[in-house]
């Protein structure tokens, strides 16, 4: 994957839940399948872990995109941690876009710790999404750009 | 302010010949709170743990960073080097610059760029990390299995003779479950009552196990390790020390009207009854619905004939109140209620039934003695007709949306027994698929049709109508032939979806155990833990987790029960240190994180307070720390951010945030 | 409302009640105030009129703490509050004796000077036993008329109905006020592209100067500490330094009530700047309804709220861009 | 005297814009508040009371102090600058002109506070003459004269013409700066204009306000009353009073992260807040009675103390419209008053 | 889109089937009237809809021989219901027909107070959506 290199090297941080997606990060790199290094993994115990304030703090802080990726909906750890994580992510996300943050900024991806080629190939677009987006000037700080 | 050492490792090449690593080091020295940092060849070698432990000694340090592969390796790794320096081993944070850096980046200054970043946002959350301990909590020594069928005798026989104490709760009077109203068993053949009978007393004889028939769970509290159940022992009427079993009161009982629940009923007993023959205990109960004395105080002629003076219409419930480790849930299934299939004409013919009538039908001990014969006259049926499927794999609400996998197998099993014995009779199976996974199965259902000559044809039946001859007129598809068939039956047998015992809602309830739409329990995971439920100290046995048939459940008896001594065999619980945990000043009362906990841990109790001076009784949430996993839902569900995780806190992650983002 | 005032007065009087919540006159004939009464001779002052916009539910978290049952007035809406604060275990119930009070829509004072009334002397027609028509206003530049429905408060104009959900009994009359649809406003944003919904809002919360007025006047905000007044996120308040900061305190408090909120709109009626904040609830109950099933918080005590809430279906989050 | 056509003053505005900053009432997503004006702003000088009041042009809601960076592992500070650039403050009411005055005795005593004290010297007021006064006005009742607005420049908005009577040397300034677009002017209209503005005061409902009782002396009297439990109990502990309020004057100090550095700011804060003035050994007011007390007692008791009678509130009614629960300083003086007149 | 695939969309929109659930258990063929003079049998209307081949349904005997009685609705397992997807087809067939079909208003002024009324019930069971 190469995407050609311009001023605007964005941020982006991924939640990864500890025992699916985290696992499959981890995959991806064993098995040496690239994706941008604009990505920074934080690792969680469960995508329920993932509180909007974490995701709004990103944005505020400077990051262009937030990605959140936890076990498959019926594989989580937990049982049922990423079927409140995927209400919760839906209506933030909708809110987002309700107040005009292009929508593309924010994704929610299902990766299991077999899935190392979907860890990667997620990256990959997602970090496509963002550039193609731009830096993100509708949600942030203005004090953290300096 | 911690003092923090970094200790970037080289992995030989495998980090080092992509991120600058000394550079990183050297980077990790600005931070805020680092007093040492370091690059070595392996960090997880032997030497490489030394030289942690001696900074530990020489610097003073309060808080480990380490910057190599992914903690999934080697967390565990650091964590005891660290402890064994005498650091807590929770202010160790590892930064993954090998799996999520190193390995996927080729451009040697945008990877190390990376790796400081990453070697930066574990030192901000290192700095905000908290000595934590495992707690500890003790282990009752004995076993609850709730459920008397072959499910939980295996369990519990599994259990006791790994040499721990056993109580099985049965709510009829007697263990034996289905399996003991099944004639014969697939795919050998095998008579039920001969392979069950021998367990069963077994089981009533083993030193280590104590059964209570004719009980009921009332009450369950505690957690892993130390539950506290109320059981009611009903009212038998009978006294369990005197009873000889000689079965004299039931013959002489006058009631005999009452429909027999072990023979589905298809034919009635006595009020004063045993389920049946073998029945364990072989202690009848009084049924004080049908019983004449109980409903109009005269008769009393079961205490008359009764020698050894055993009955006791007195009798009272009694609640018997025990202490356990773990928790068994083996509480089976029942067929489904056909009320909505009126189609079958189910509510209309004597003669059409269930697979588990016709087991009964079949059986010696049954309502025709074993004889295969229709309900309604008695007649020898010549053609008899099953239907596959009867509520299962439905989307409506008629039936259940699931394949209740036994009945492909048992159809096959009735259609070659009753070919085997009456070979006049002419068997048409409809079916919709045959689904035979599983050892010599599918050789199994060969037989039926190639040596048997079992009739299968592909297709529903759509409607069952009873004739004025008193036949059945079975109309139904034959889909490869794409015709519509219209079959007169003497007999129609509907292999009925089955479903979880009704109880099970309640008793899962009791455990907070979850469960799913279709009332099965949960299983921890799907794949990898099967036979424990998400909360911890419940484990499933048989058909309560799903349908199945018996060589699988006597096979998850078996690893529930290996689960149940795993932590039975422990004499304390060290629980995970990385608990929630909820802010007294803070928290609000409002539930709404105990209703997103999988595990019951959270509990809401009164408490007083003095918040800043004002001295209050409030309601607040308690976690139960040998209960709660981590997951951290109550933490995202609290709005007051009152509920907060050890290990992954609020301000921990926003730490990480900021420094990736800055 | 002479009705209201003799039954309390009766309910005081037997020792039914410790004291009364409801609304005292003001000096204005605009602003009458929430207030306890707790003698017969004091309900001089009660009054109930066009002007008692305020939801009284929230008091009772505290009048909850007091010796004694409180009598609360409850209009409609309220009553709805009330059970979620129920089912929050905030209020007791026992501690409070409902009166579910009639509603003919509730009046916006800020509707009315917009219509270039100023300088007002007296308001006639805003008593709860008038036809809620037409309001007579004198003002030191002239008498004005204003009509009833245009001076009412906007969540009026979309009321989810006049039913009490919870009381001991109902006084006076209510008479239908909706002539709206509910999510008509949010629909017309959503419908807007990404640069459009986004001058829209930044122009709105712009104006907001982190007052926590609708915070504090909202039924569902009933944490003891607001995770924006304590350091357990990091979350500063107060300023107003950038606008991010307006963004992050609005989203997070809509999504801390989403599914709790039961669309009362004291925090539109209550904000300084007019900033129209229950367009942030409201989306996330559109969206609930739309996605989860219809779900009205407050309409009961026991159901389960939609974000402690799941089914295996459940929309997943990519949903939100292809909803168009 | 000097006069201006209303259909000019975009004009007026454009030549003022051009040399320093100018602020005015402009309506934004339907509310007026004091912003920067630009040709696309919708100025509104006919509305009375600005939301927020104009205080902001010199104390702003926040307004950086200095700036810490890290290089290496040093920290550098950078102190912000004061304000160095002229700016006129256009339409001010009389009341907000005399608010500025209780924010003076504030922040121009020793220690004078910079960043006040550097706008003031920059701002230049013109203050608008009320022409139809509210029902909420009480600035009589605490000296201000609504006709005659004590600012660098006065104005009166007088049928099609806007009168201007510069004040002071700054407002000499100022005048000479626009003299281009303003003509001469008697003062015939402007009289007539002050006696209809004092007439209509002699009518609002709150004129007759007595504020017998309330001084710098009164301390332990009100202090103790046990009338506060009474009136603090609608109150919701918002900051709307304090924030809509041209003479409230405390302010937080916080400091900001932003990765690359840590800026301090001081920020308005509200007594009614709980976390108003935590210490690290608490709250020194801890129940809601006592915040709620602490406002007015401070606007019409603790200020008087210290000012030589002057009290901190201008009668301007931004809390009379604005409070969420209808509590005001009104409510509070008459509820006094009414008890006094009981006993 | 090819006009073959409209056609299956345009059954599936108006019928509000999901022809994917489809088990192919052959209860509606089982429980049909009218299956002997049927050409295309009920069980089969779903795969010709998902084999996009509309065409053969909307010419073949099975849309007029179908009595709408609706017993594969009620007894469909999988909430298919092959008697929607013929009546829509039916609907295709008389929308082609220059929409000579009747609306709401027009029904009550033809109505005759000779006809059955089992005529009605039945056009109308037949007609609904």
């Amino acid at each position: 994957m190469s995407i050609e290199k311009k001023e605007f090297k964005p941020k982006i941080v991924a939640f990864c839940c500890n025992w699916c997606s985290y696992a499959g990060a981890d995959l991806a790199g064993s098995s040496r399948l690239s994706y941008p290094a604009d990505v920074k993994i934080i690792r969680v115990p469960c995508s329920c872990r993932v509180n909007p304030m974490f995701i709004l703090r990103a944005f505020e802080k400077g990051a262009d995109g937030v990605i959140m990726c936890g076990c498959h909906p019926g594989d989580c750890h937990y049982s049922t941690g990423n079927y409140y994580a995927r209400r919760r992510m839906t209506l933030l996300f909708s809110m987002l876009d309700y107040i005009g943050v292009e929508n593309g900024r924010t994704r929610v991806e299902w990766v299991s710790a077999a899935e190392g080629v979907k860890f990667s190939d997620t990256m990959n677009s997602f970090v496509e999404k963002i550039y193609s987006l731009g830096e993100n000037v509708r949600l942030g700080d203005l004090r953290c750009r300096s | 302010m911690q003092r923090i050492g970094v200790f970037v490792c080289h992995c030989g090449s495998n980090i080092a010949a992509t991120v600058d690593v000394a550079k990183v080091a050297e980077m990790a020295l600005m931070e805020p709170g680092v007093v040492h940092a370091e690059d070595y060849q392996y960090m997880c070698s032997e030497a490489g743990q030394a030289k942690i432990a001696d900074a530990i000694h020489e610097k003073k340090l309060s808080g480990i960073v380490v910057c190599s592969c992914s903690p999934r390796m080697h967390e565990a790794t650091f964590r005891k080097a660290a402890e064994r320096a005498g650091l807590n081993p929770y202010m160790v944070e590892i930064a993954n610059i090998r799996e999520h850096c190193s390995w996927i980046h080729k451009d040697m200054e945008e990877a190390t760029k990376k790796a400081v970043i990453l070697m930066r946002a574990a030192v901000a959350k290192v700095n905000l990390n908290t000595p934590l301990k495992p707690g500890e909590s003790r282990v009752t020594k004995r076993a609850l299995i709730i459920g008397g069928g072959i499910a939980g005798i295996q369990t519990a026989l599994d259990i006791a003779d790994a040499g721990y104490e056993v109580d099985i709760v049965e709510k009829t009077p007697s263990i034996g479950g289905r399996m003991s109203q099944l004639d014969k068993t697939f795919p050998t053949l095998d008579c039920s009552a001969c392979i069950l009978t021998p367990k069963m007393v077994e089981a009533s004889a083993h030193e280590k196990i104590n059964i209570y028939t004719y009980s009921e769970v009332e009450k369950v509290s505690g957690f892993v390790g130390d539950f506290t159940v109320d059981i009611r022992k009903k009212a038998r009427s009978v006294d369990m020390d005197k009873c000889t079993g000689c079965g004299v009161c039931q013959e002489k009982c006058p009631s005999k009207k009452a429909p027999s629940e072990f023979n589905r009923g298809l034919n009635t007993r006595s009020a004063i009854y045993t389920p049946f023959a073998q029945a364990i205990p072989n202690v009848p109960v009084i049924d004080r619905e049908a019983c004449i004395k109980f409903k109009t105080g005269k008769c009393g002629i079961c205490s008359k004939v009764c020698q050894a003076g055993a009955i006791d219409y007195e009798q009272k419930d009694e609640i018997i109140t025990e202490k356990y480790g773990a928790i068994v849930v083996a509480t089976g299934f029942d067929t489904i209620n056909l009320d909505k299939y009126d189609e079958y004409a189910y509510s209309q013919s004597k003669d059409v039934i269930t697979s588990l009538e016709l087991e009964r039908v079949m059986n010696a001990a049954g309502p025709t003695h074993g004889h295969l014969e229709r309900l309604s006259d008695g007649k020898a049926p010549k053609e008899m007709v099953f239907i596959q499927c009867v509520g299962s794999r439905c989307s409506d609400d008629r039936g259940k949306p699931y394949c209740s996998k036994i009945c492909c197998m048992y159809t096959a099993k009735h259609a070659m027994l009753i070919r085997d014995k009456y070979p006049d009779v002419n068997v048409t199976v409809f079916y919709i698929d045959v689904r035979t996974p599983g050892k010599n199965f599918d050789e199994f259902y060969r037989r039926a049709v190639e040596q048997y000559g079992v009739n299968y044809i592909k297709g529903q039946v759509g409607k069952v109508i009873p004739q004025p001859n008193g036949k059945l007129l079975v109309q139904g598809s034959d889909l490869l032939d794409n015709k519509q068939i219209l079959k007169e039956a003497d007999m129609v047998v509907l292999a009925t979806a089955i479903e979880p015992n009704p109880d099970v809602r309640k008793i899962a309830t009791m455990l907070t155990a979850s469960i799913d739409t279709n009332n099965f329990l949960t299983e921890a995971h799907a794949k990898l833990r099967p036979v424990e439920s998400p909360t911890a100290g419940i484990f499933l046995s048989g058909v309560c987790q799903g349908p199945k048939d018996i060589p699988e459940t006597v096979a998850q008896a078996g690893a529930a029960a290996v689960k149940a001594i795993g932590l039975l065999a422990k004499d304390k619980l060290m629980t995970n240190p990385c608990t929630a945990h909820s802010d007294e000043l803070l928290c609000n009362g409002c539930s709404t994180c105990e209703n997103v906990c999988p595990y019951g841990a959270i509990t809401y109790e009164d408490k007083e307070v003095n918040d800043h001076g004002i001295r209050e009784v409030r309601r607040l949430a308690v976690v139960n720390s040998a209960l709660c996993q981590g997951c951290g839902a109550c933490t995202v569900a609290c709005p007051s951010g009152a509920m907060d995780l050890q290990g992954f806190s609020n301000r921990q992650i926003i730490a990480e945030v900021d420094a990736i983002c800055r | 409302m002479q009705e209201l005032i003799n039954r309390a007065k009766e309910l005081l009087e037997n020792g039914t009640v410790a004291r009364v919540l409801g609304w005292k006159a003001g000096d204005l004939p605009y602003n009458p105030e929430p207030a306890y009464f707790e003698s017969a001779e004091s309900l001089k002052d009660f009054v109930y009129n066009g002007f008692c916009g305020a939801n009284l539910s929230k008091y009772m978290i505290e009048a909850s703490k007091l010796e004694g049952k409180t009598l609360v007035c409850l209009k409609p809406c309220d009553t709805y509050s009330f059970n979620q604060l129920i089912k929050e275990h905030r209020v007791d119930r026992e501690k409070a004796y409902i009166i579910g009070v009639g509603c003919k829509g509730k009046l916006d004072i800020e509707k009315i000077r917009n219509q270039g009334v100023k300088g007002i002397e007296s308001i006639q027609g805003a008593e709860i036993t008038d036809a809620a028509d037409e309001l007579k206003i004198q003002t030191i530049y002239g008498e004005k008329t204003v009509a009833y429905a245009d001076a009412m408060l906007e969540r009026c104009h979309v009321c989810k109905g006049k039913e009490h959900k919870i009381f001991d009994e109902e006084i006076g009359e209510s008479k239908e006020t909706k002539d709206g649809e509910r999510f008509d406003e949010v629909s017309r944003i959503e419908k807007m592209s990404p640069a459009e919904k986004f001058a829209f809002f930044q122009k709105e919360l712009s104006k907001c100067i982190r007052c926590n007025a609708c915070r504090n006047v909202c039924p569902a905000c009933s944490c003891r500490k607001c995770v924006f007044d304590s350091n357990k996120f990091d979350s500063s308040q107060k300023a107003n330094v950038d606008s991010f900061e307006e963004k992050m305190f609005h989203i997070i408090r809509a999504f801390h009530v989403a599914g709790r909120c039961t669309d009362c709109g004291e925090c539109s009626r209550v904000c300084p700047q007019g900033i129209p904040l229950h367009l942030f609830n409201r989306k996330f109950i559109k969206d609930i309804d739309e996605l989860y099933g219809e779900y009205q918080a407050g309409d009961d005590t026991d159901s389960k709220a939609p974000l402690t809430n799941y089914t295996f279906e459940d929309a997943e989050p990519s949903i939100v861009g292809k909803r168009g | 005297m000097y006069k201006i056509a209303k259909e000019n003053l975009s004009a007026l505005f454009r030549l003022i814009a051009e040399s320093s900053e100018l602020y005015l009432p402009v309506k934004t997503a339907g509310q007026v508040n004091f912003a920067a004006w630009s040709e696309e702003a919708e100025v509104a000088l006919d509305i009375l009371k600005s939301v927020k009041s104009p205080k902001d042009a010199f104390f702003p809601q926040s307004e950086g102090l200095y700036t810490v960076k890290r290089e290496g592992k040093k920290m550098k500070v950078e102190p912000e600058e004061l304000k160095n650039k002229d700016f006129v403050v256009f339409g001010m009411k009389a009341c907000d002109v005399k608010g500025l005055e209780v924010l003076d005795n504030v922040f121009l005593a020793d220690p004078i506070d910079t960043f006040y004290a550097a706008r003031r010297e920059h701002g230049t007021v013109v203050a608008l003459a009320c022409h139809e006064p509210e029902e909420s006005c009480f600035c009589k009742v605490f000296g201000v004269d609504a006709a005659n607005p004590a600012a660098d420049v006065a104005a009166w908005m007088i049928g099609e013409d806007l009168y201007w009577n510069a004040l002071t040397e700054k407002g000499e300034a100022l005048t000479e700066k626009v003299k281009a677009l303003l003509t001469d002017a008697d003062e015939t209209a402007v009289e007539a204009e002050k006696e209809a503005i004092h007439n209509i005061v002699e009518k609002l409902p709150y004129m007759n306000l007595s504020l017998e009782g309330w001084n710098g002396d009164a301390l332990s009297e009100k202090f103790d009353d046990k009338l506060w439990e009474e009136l603090y109990k609608p109150c919701l502990a918002c900051g709307t009073c304090t924030f809509v309020c041209p003479t409230c004057q405390c302010y937080d100090i916080k400091d900001y992260d932003t990765g690359n550095s840590v800026s301090r700011y001081r920020c308005w804060d509200s007594c009614m807040y709980s976390d108003f003035t935590m210490m690290a050994h608490g709250n020194n007011r801890t129940s809601q009675m006592q915040r709620f007390r602490q406002r007015f007692m401070h606007k019409l008791v603790y200020y008087p103390a210290n000012n030589d009678g002057m009290y901190s509130c201008v009668g301007c009614g931004r809390c009379v419209e604005k409070c969420p629960a209808s509590l005001n300083i009104v409510k509070v003086i008459k509820a006094f008053q009414k008890q006094g007149g009981e006993k | 889109m090819g006009a073959k695939k409209k056609q299956a969309e345009m059954i599936e929109e108006i019928s509000g089937v999901n022809p994917l659930k489809c088990m192919k258990c052959g209860k509606c063929s089982a429980t049909c009237p009218s299956y002997n003079e049927m050409d295309i049998k009920p069980h089969q209307f779903v795969s010709y809809v998902i084999n996009e081949d509309v065409e053969s349904l909307v010419n073949s005997k099975s849309l007029w021989k179908c009595l709408s009685c609706f017993a594969c609705v009620e007894r469909c397992p999988r909430d298919v219901k092959p008697g929607k997807l013929i009546d829509a087809a039916r609907q295709m067939v008389v929308r082609k027909r220059e929409q000579n079909y009747l609306t709401p208003d027009e029904i009550p002024e033809l109505l005759d107070p000779e006809l059955p009324q089992q005529l009605l019930v039945s056009a109308f069971r037949r007609y609904r959506r």
